[in-house]
């Protein structure tokens, strides 16, 4: 029973760290804010040769053959770093091709060439046949498919078999946002539920973002508390700054707890799966949403600007809080779980 | 006890939703600078022409003379018609007026007065500095006497309208010594003065509600000093009371306007299970129900802190009750309409879209709690003034 | 518009409060908590001299005339001193048996000699013709009658007609509780809810008491908060105290003047009456809930003790919470009025 | 990373778990204290004769030597069986057995700890004072040094058990200087010492599970001292980060099974709407479905925090964290029971009684944030020693 990162991961996510704090700096979101990409294809490419696309894929496709507790702790250096750019979507992806018998389609996502976009169906259904409906596209600059998580299964979709993509003013400067309505469009890989279940998966890795998140609000909420003087005295003094900090630093590590826990449950096949990675949903999201709004008001006016990071952290998470399950959905699908192994 | 308003306030209520149904613009409020001041000084000048113009200042200076009350009844009725805030008037008519009307000299008053009255003018606040945000009497803009003028240089932050401002209520610091709250002067800036730079800050809401203002060197006539050189904490304090008086009733019943705009939202959009109506939500209904109890407090509230104010005439801590109280409750109502939108909470619409915007008025819910002192400060105040608990 | 109390109304309410304090002291509670009625009959009688039952029956049957502004200010007296005994229901009896053409019985009731006990139905009804199904009764040593509010009118039932009443262990120490099964049981008095809306008048008398709790412990923890040294400084110096003072601050005022606008609204017959009294209920309850726990913290360990009088407080709230209306009832029922006034 | 026990460790747990199904004592555990004491005590005996008293103790003390995951495993199936906590022993179990392990001379221990794993004594704690609460350095029940004595006189209170009690840590102050923490000393108190008066306090929840303890001159031999006088603040500190160990697991999975039941009250009982069962309305579901999570959440912290410890061997001020969701989580439960049983909520029942009681787990809540250090204090450690915040 070991909860904590290995020597191994904690040299994988400072790597991965290193490469986000130089090459994905946080001030780049609002230097790219009008770009049609949230991302470079640079800075994608060199991500992908760093081998961050293919942690969990099998090294047949060019993968590192890890397991999802390695993934999701990079993905929360990604949350961490607030990164732009469809690395949930592809990474998903690649696994969904993988299991779906398309290698090639899962090599070519590993090695950066093909980028998979997530699609959240509005309206409509997807199944072994094809999407029809209404969908938001996340990031769909660039990418080749649409990753759609429907109830039976997962499928891929060409983007460009959704047609049009109607753009829209998204509320996170650093995820692009589109609408697309589909009248019928195959699928060009699918993967039942019953065979892979590929949701929960996806809300750990959303869940580690989350996390990521809640850590770095609490880190930069704190720094300011110990640097920002006012009434001659650093502001941490102040319980009312501290208590939250405090607070912070509880949900954070609840979160990361959980997360791991969720994680490692789903990839050892544990009963309780399901219930460890919908309670780790619901625990960062609440970390990361909560964290992030007491960061803004610790900051004062500060919080307040474009110019700061703090609202971009926010954003995201409110961007993160709706991917792959509603709020509400998390809950009622925690409630009617068989209790905790 | 009651809640009748006198056979006079109820024919001065009439009045007034007379007036502002015919004299409401009609036109939308522009949003680039010029356009936006020159609306904004025409509107005050139609109210000015209407009699509507400083309803409870002092006849002495242009004012109607009234009480709290009709000024209460104006800022319902004004804020029913759905018009924005009154905007870069605001400063005029809420603090530097009613500053120089208990600080200033008779000469400067003569000259200020009827000019905020009238739309002539746009007044901007400069008060809060990089350094000195909570703790306003830490400013250190400097200003040295020359002569017969104050030379200025430093920076202010946080100034809402400085891009379009012809007067400035400045906080500088002349002395520096031992108290923090001495040495500083309250001076009336011109900003069309050389020396003065002005810069607009984006907010997380999107658009530039604030400006950062830069000095260097600028020359102010000593004239400009309003209540003596280095009193200046005095005559601002003065003004910090009156600004959560009634003029933040608007805000109010804006606020109710939202919570009822909300629930309309909420029976029209799909809730959390994606087939009923948001508002057959149980959580959703609760706090949709929650938040209409505690604006119709605030109103309450509001009302019985006018009653006290007519009785003492000394506006009290109790103010700061009213702002804290708002601002969580205006952050809630943020909060929850991005649970009642579900996934369109995504989507970025302007609070000011026609059919307003729930993921803007999120993001702008969150300057609720910071701006005009923070609810952590308000606490404080209560506190200590209120509770009278120990520093 | 006045919602500030008149001077006549100063007196009458501080000759309340010297009544409560020197001859219903809370510790009388803890004294009392094994005697069967939680108030004795010499000071019931002497709250009845002094005029409390009679504020608002009219002078035909012994009372000062007095509005319903005026009572709920006393009530709020009675919350505020945590008075045990039948107030309420012999209060809100004597106004139904004025309305429902028994004056005789409302003067018994406003001279203190007949006693009215609340009964809130739990399951089965009530009408003109009688009562019948399970009730909880509260505090029905001595009562002559109980008084039930249905959807449609409230009644008077004589207490003998419950049959054997079975006592339970109630969690307020100052109020008896006791469970009462009844087949069929008829009304001594009926009044009908079209004629009278005799709910929002008690709910306006519980909303004051709330209000009184609320700023009786708002008091008391600021008192604790200035006296008790700890560190070497009073403990009101550090804002997880003071700040959770303030906050009751904050919501003892909100809750006192929307339930004077609820009173005055109701009295004076406003279209938004029920709007604004169901209103007064939500903001009260939270604020005397929220600030009675949150002054068991202030305290610390004295206020986990039964010898202390914070816990008499929240428990005295939760039973008001419980009376006239679920406050579930009440959320729901004022989400479904217009708009106020 | 990963969630399997080892082979071994999932044999110790058969082995618990079939040793516990087969002696876990049957007959109810009796209120009045006399019978309680003897309960707890044999119960102890019995765990101490099957192998089961100090699992991570080490084996020249008596104990097993084994690892915190066993002694994880040991809790987790211990509060699996619905018994109550380990209760009269928790203080020499889990408090003044591991001080005395720490800094006590060999004669102390080889006197003490045994007796303690064999169920033979009962200890209890004298810390906190009635003016001493958060602030337990500013202590000042009195000892003076008389021949080879400690004469005390004084009071402590919040003291479990102190009525059954064989012994007590006790901490008294031997030296008044400028420093608080210096002058105190960490004493052994035989609890059938003259001059000793217990006296039980009355909780909220009803019953009584403190007592005060007033001390009359009453005498302790010197050689009773642990770690040396006037050096007893680091002597307790030892105990407090103990304390905030594994041995808080079992009140954890409590939880977890408090939660479950309230689920299960809620798949039964009406709700709000007095139709459908109260799980199914939307707020009362949200909030269970919350507090499933966040004691999953609770165990996954507590995994990772004895995985720390096995690395570090150092616990560390993260008890602190663990301290305070737990405690929040526990109040948050406590309130929406109250919410789940609707009208019941008036209706008193102990939460030991058969089937569980919902008021009383209500009203016990409170004790949560406070005993143990209140949630306050547990945010200052945090802000302070976790986080690094000025202080």
């Amino acid at each position: 029973m070991d909860l904590l990162p290995s020597r191994d991961q904690l040299e994988l996510t400072a790597a991965a760290a290193e490469f986000f704090s130089e090459q994905v700096p946080i001030a780049g979101i609002r230097a790219r804010r009008d770009e049609p990409a949230s991302l470079d294809t640079k800075t994608w490419l060199a991500g992908a040769e760093l081998g961050l696309l293919g942690l969990s894929a099998p090294e047949e496709v060019g993968g590192s053959g890890l397991g999802l507790d390695d993934e999701a702790l990079v993905f929360r250096e990604i949350g961490r770093a607030l990164a732009p750019g469809p690395f949930l979507g592809t990474v998903l992806g690649a696994r969904l091709a993988v299991l779906a018998g398309r290698p090639d389609l899962a090599a070519s996502m590993v090695d950066g060439r093909t980028a998979v976009a997530l699609a959240e169906l509005r309206d409509g259904s997807v199944g072994p046949e094809g999407l029809g409906g209404r969908l938001d596209v996340l990031d769909p600059e660039g990418s080749t498919y649409v990753l759609v998580l429907g109830e039976d299964g997962a499928a891929l979709v060409e983007t460009a078999a959704l047609g049009d993509l109607e753009p829209l003013a998204g509320i996170d400067p650093g995820t692009r946002l589109a609408s697309a309505t589909v009248g019928a469009a195959s699928a060009a890989c699918w993967l039942p539920a019953d065979q892979e279940p590929l949701r929960l998966r996806a809300l750990v890795l959303a869940s580690a973002m989350l996390v990521g998140i809640a850590e770095a609000v609490r880190d930069q909420a704190s720094d300011h508390a110990k640097n920002r003087v006012q009434f001659g005295r650093p502001i941490g003094v102040n319980q009312a700054i501290k208590h939250r900090c405090a607070d912070m630093a509880v949900a954070a590590e609840a979160a990361l707890s959980q997360t791991m826990f969720g994680a490692v449950a789903l990839q050892s096949g544990r009963a309780d799966r399901e219930f460890q990675v919908l309670a780790a949903r619901i625990v960062s999201s609440r970390a990361a949403l909560d964290g992030a709004s007491a960061n803004i008001q610790i900051h004062g006016g500060m919080g307040y600007t474009y110019e700061h990071d703090a609202h971009l952290y926010l954003k995201r998470a409110q961007v993160l809080d709706h991917l792959f399950l509603q709020r509400t959905d998390a809950l009622g699908g925690l409630l009617a779980q068989a209790a905790a192994q | 006890m009651d809640l009748d308003f006198s056979p006079e306030q109820v024919q001065f209520r009439e009045e007034v939703r007379t007036w502002l149904t015919e004299h409401v613009p009609r036109e939308q409020r522009p949003e680039e600078p010029a356009g936006m001041r020159e609306f904004d000084l025409g509107w005050q000048r139609t109210q000015w022409e209407g009699g509507w113009a400083g309803i409870a200042w002092p006849e002495q200076y242009g004012g109607r003379g009234l009480t709290l009350v009709q000024q209460l009844i104006w800022y319902e009725e004004y804020a029913r018609t759905g018009l924005p805030g009154i905007d870069a008037n605001f400063v005029g008519l809420s603090h530097a007026g009613p500053t120089l009307m208990t600080r200033a000299t008779e000469e400067q008053k003569a000259f200020h007065l009827p000019r905020i009255l009238r739309g002539d003018v746009v007044w901007c606040q400069g008060f809060s500095e990089p350094g000195a945000g909570s703790d306003l009497a830490a400013l250190s803009t400097r200003a040295v006497i020359d002569g017969d003028e104050l030379v200025v240089t430093g920076q202010k932050i946080w100034t809402s309208f400085a891009n379009i401002a012809d007067h400035q209520e400045l906080l500088v610091r002349t002395t520096r010594g031992d108290s923090k709250h001495h040495g500083i002067t309250w001076v009336i800036c011109d900003m069309n003065s050389p020396g003065i730079d002005v810069r607009p800050i984006e907010t997380i809401e999107g658009g530039a509600e604030f400006c950062e203002v830069f000095y260097d060197e600028v020359r102010i006539p000593l004239e400009n000093v309003v209540g003596g050189v280095d009193d200046g904490w005095r005559v601002a304090m003065s003004t910090l009371s009156f600004e959560r008086g009634t003029a933040f009733t608007a805000n109010q019943v804006r606020l109710a306007d939202t919570v009822e705009k909300l629930i309309d939202t909420a029976r029209e959009h799909p809730g959390p299970d994606g087939r009923r109506p948001a508002i057959e939500d149980d959580e959703i209904a609760r706090r949709l129900a929650t938040a209409r109890a505690e604006v119709a407090a605030l109103r309450a509230m509001t009302y019985a802190g006018v009653c006290r104010n007519l009785r003492t005439d000394t506006p009290g801590p109790e103010g700061s009750m009213l702002k804290l109280y708002y601002a969580e409750v205006a952050k809630e109502v943020g909060r929850l309409a991005m649970d009642v939108i579900g996934p369109d909470a995504l989507r970025l619409v302007s609070r000011w879209a026609p059919g307003g915007g729930w993921t803007g008025n999120y993001f702008y819910s969150f300057s609720q709690s910071i701006g005009g002192g923070t609810s952590e400060i308000q606490r404080n105040i209560i506190g200590d003034r209120v509770l009278g608990l120990p520093r």
